[in-house]
């Protein structure tokens, strides 16, 4: 609900953003928003009841708007290689274009090898690899060519 | 001994495996889609892997990522949950041919009991009486010629068929003309098979069940019936034991005979026989060859855990009471809330205390995930008899909060407190007389 | 929802933002604006999830700045009248001095005579004669002289 | 029949006793504090009334109010819930004198059990060991002359005491020259009464006691006893039954000679005994005569339900069962959760499902309140046997989350997840061996 009343108001230019930021963190408010003439300040918090809300994966450490991060469509294990001894698909720094591979992700002894959608520069690797990956578990950060 | 499980099932039965496991020092995995995360299951297992999307088909169905996810978590065996694959043989055999223990029924005893023709052919070995029926209906002459012997009405059902889907009931020989090759296009959809049979249609059946474990070597115990006849839409909203219209004489041909047909089976696990009862007979429905999500009133009535009882048959260690030490003491009566909207939930005050049970799967500030059903959560009470199991739970549905989205609990309330449930004197269309013309709106 | 009130708030303009804060934290609000001229200030949270909170007591029926609400303070029965014949101690209009007697409240069949701590004017009777009154419950309210 | 309760107690105890009266029938009428206008109690009472503000003694110890909102409410009973009046003989007594029933014992019983002396002197009449101690003592050269008969350690009790408050132990005979006067001074404060007496002190011994209901005819029935050893400051934390360190025979002679206590005192109502078990003996310490928060592990083992049958005595329609009819099933712990501090709760998920009971009074936005005592909730699981109890209880304790304040949940974690707990092999000190160091700013 909006209540807008017309009064008023004398002593709010006399506040300091201090005394403000008090009265905030002591309220049980989300959002605070001061105008006094041509000045504004506001204060925005979010529900404070999250924290025991998993995170779903570790966030890519470095980001950047022009990063993408390709996930995992489906579960099983992460390998940079085809083969044990063979060189890996990709690392950092690779350019890759699309439909090349970028990894292979063995589940239930079926090797499914998966293809860049788009031309791209490796800029993280996200996934351990020969570990178990889940749906939707980031693999790479990468930037789109 | 099993050492991890992989729990291939979601909301609130999924964080009851996960409390079974911890109470018998096994590790749990959930197996969740991306629209569980946030769900108490996932929260409380040991670990959890996210094996695909919201719909069930990419993510709950989806037979390889399960697997895997067993797999590479190292579980050794896995509990299929109810719904989804937990009643598909052809799962079941996959589970076992990767290695793992599956934690239900044989495979062969799933898919002939999933086979209902066949399932009621062996119910009537096992001396089980069943409703007047057809055999395979070949066509529509043979099925005009079947009505016209068991006097409409007749229900038709798909033979692959269950939980209310594909069947059709049929008043009059025009209604099955255009009926029948209907429904036998639906039953080819859902099932993959479009073989069909015919009963007797009853008009109110009360609807009962009863529990039984097997530990697949013939040893078979059962605790008791569920009454589940207040249903809306074929879905159970409420589930008692013992059942008000069952004498002792008709119960213990009912459980006898379930024993019998178990027995017969070899059963392993849990497992759950349906009858339609009416006119003081009673008929034999269908075996639900699984966990059900009514299972906590026998808990309470017999002391025993379901979930555990599963895992120990499961790691081949029968089943810790024989028939002789079973004792059902008083009365136990659910209620299932359920969301009639999906959404965030802002308050969940759930009732407790002594003589309530609850489980749920949710905590304020998570979401009823549009995707899937809409069980909230089961509020169950244990007393020494009916009445006062039912003055208690409407204690306990008082206490009910939920705000965020709308539910069931006033529709609850209603049928708990109406003198027709309090007389125990009703049929399966309990809902339609109470709630069916303010409420169909839900 | 949008309430837009012009109201006859006089002191208003008088009003601290910690007074406002009060005034918030105390209502239902989710959102409270207050502009005044080229001030204006803003207060909101999110679910306040308060809808069950039992609300104390039926608020009296006008509120006005020089009002003051008289509580009750003890548990008993309510009078406005010495004795069931006579006459009342004070109605609406009556014009009180300090330390005359308000009303009776009949507690374990003591009878407690609730004095005025201030010359005031009634100018409404919040509960109901011969009905239990609780610890706190507003009596009277009344405009102090 | 009891028609309409007034409730004069607050906490979860309080909405115990509304849920006890919804089960009934019974109407309840809650008496509360401005402090607590919001807590469950009130939310689900058929309704409340405002006795007084937030400190006890002008609400919860105000007679005068109490006695008003009763009468005014026009209740036939009262139940004084437990602390504050519960053990006062001359509430009590002005209770009946205003015309109410009183749910608990009679006054005489109260005032001769809350006389420590006279409890003793009916405890050793009624064939109860007592721990070797005193007659009254009259002056220092008394208490000299019984400490070096007792031997020291001793412990100096006030008469009219209770609850550790007004003890004090005495290690030598300069101890007792200066503790002596300074706790006849504290027991005047306290208690009104600077009577003393002195007991032969046990260092670590376990707290054991019996639970009784008597029908106030001389008919009393013994469910078992509760173990609650595990304190902190001689306040419970932890309560279990069966205990770990009887063993049958003991068992019997404790739990008759409670009866026969009972007995002698044609005792009406629940009650408890108290007693110290140290090296293989045990002794009378006092007698509740009251219910208590521990009650409810009493009530997962044995079936009942405490306060139901405090109303039924109450309505003089005696006891539900006869003691050959007690079955005292399995085994029982609670856990206490108590704030580290007051302030609204953001956050409050409790356990849930099978084999857990929660007993709370809040919901998240409110507000544990710094006037009362710092009881959150309790948590009770119910198992097979103690190893099975210890699991449910972590795994129940590992589903809680309060935020908004702290709260002694990793505390509980530590000591039930103890190896010393396990092991069942400890005295009243074991709290502060596993948390006293670290923890001790709690």
């Amino acid at each position: 609900m909006l209540y807008i009343l017309k009064p008023a108001m004398k002593n709010l230019a006399d506040m300091t953003v201090r005394q403000l930021l008090e009265l905030f963190e002591a309220s049980s408010l989300t959002e605070l928003e001061v105008k006094t003439g041509e000045d504004s300040v506001r204060f925005a918090r979010t529900g404070r009841e999250n924290s025991v809300v998993p995170a779903p994966f570790p966030e890519p450490k470095k980001k950047a708007d022009d990063l993408e991060v390709i996930t995992s469509p489906i579960v099983g294990t992460f390998y940079l290689t085809p083969a044990p001894d063979a060189p890996p698909y990709v690392q950092v720094g690779s350019v890759v274009q699309k439909e090349e591979t970028l990894c292979t992700i063995e589940a239930m002894k079926l090797m499914n090898n998966l293809e860049a959608e788009f031309s791209c520069e490796i800029v993280e690797i996200l996934a351990k690899p020969e570990k178990l990956v889940e749906f939707g578990q980031p693999l790479f950060a990468v930037k789109r060519l | 001994m099993i050492r991890r499980i992989l729990i291939a099932g979601r909301g609130e039965i999924a964080l009851r495996i996960v409390r079974a496991c911890k109470d018998l020092g096994v590790e749990s995995v959930v197996a969740h889609s991306e629209a569980d995360r946030d769900t108490l299951a996932v929260r409380h297992a040991d670990r959890s892997v996210c094996i695909g999307p919201a719909p069930s088909s990419e993510s709950y169905l989806n037979v390889r990522s399960i697997l895997s996810a067993a797999i590479l978590t190292r579980c050794d065996a896995l509990h299929p949950g109810v719904g989804f694959l937990s009643e598909s043989a052809s799962f079941a055999k996959a589970v076992e041919e990767a290695g793992l223990i599956f934690i239900g029924p044989r495979p062969e005893t799933i898919e002939l009991l999933g086979n209902k023709v066949r399932a009621r052919i062996s119910a009537v070995e096992a001396g089980l009486p069943v409703t007047p029926g057809s055999e395979t209906l070949t066509d529509l002459a043979s099925a005009k010629k079947w009505a016209s012997r068991l006097g409409y009405p007749v229900i038709l059902k798909a033979s692959a068929g269950g939980g209310g889907r594909g069947m059709r009931i049929i008043r009059k020989e025009s209604e099955l003309e255009s009926g029948f090759p209907l429904a036998r296009r639906e039953a080819l959809l859902f099932f993959g098979d479009d073989s069909m049979y015919m009963e007797k249609f009853l008009e109110n059946p009360r609807h009962v069940e009863v529990q039984l474990l097997g530990d697949g070597s013939g040893n078979v115990v059962h605790l008791g019936e569920r009454d589940c006849s207040v249903q809306r839409n074929h879905q159970k909203l409420l589930e008692e034991t013992p059942s008000p219209i069952l004498d002792e004489a008709m119960r213990e041909v009912m459980t006898e005979s379930s024993v019998a047909l178990f027995r017969n089976l070899s059963y392993r696990g849990a497992g759950t026989v349906e009858f339609l009862v009416e006119g003081g007979s009673f008929y034999f429905m269908e075996v639900n060859a699984r966990l059900q999500v009514e299972h906590p009133v026998t808990e309470l009535v017999s002391g025993m855990d379901l979930v555990a009882e599963q895992i120990r048959i499961a790691a081949q260690k029968g089943i810790v009471r024989r028939q002789d030490e079973v004792a059902l003491s008083g009365y136990a009566l659910e209620c299932r809330i359920n969301g009639l909207g999906a959404g965030r939930i802002a308050r969940f005050d759930l009732p407790s205390g002594p003589h309530v049970r609850t489980d749920t799967f949710l905590t304020p500030g998570m979401t009823l995930s549009p995707h899937y059903d809409s069980l909230l959560a089961k509020i169950i009470v244990h007393a020494s008899a009916r009445q006062e199991g039912i003055d208690r739970m409407l204690r306990a549905l008082g206490e009910v909060v939920v705000e965020g989205i709308p539910t069931n609990v006033e529709e609850q309330k209603t049928i708990v407190g109406s003198s027709l449930f309090r007389s125990g004197r009703f049929g399966t269309g309990l809902y339609e007389t109470l709630c069916g013309k303010e409420m169909r709106h839900g």
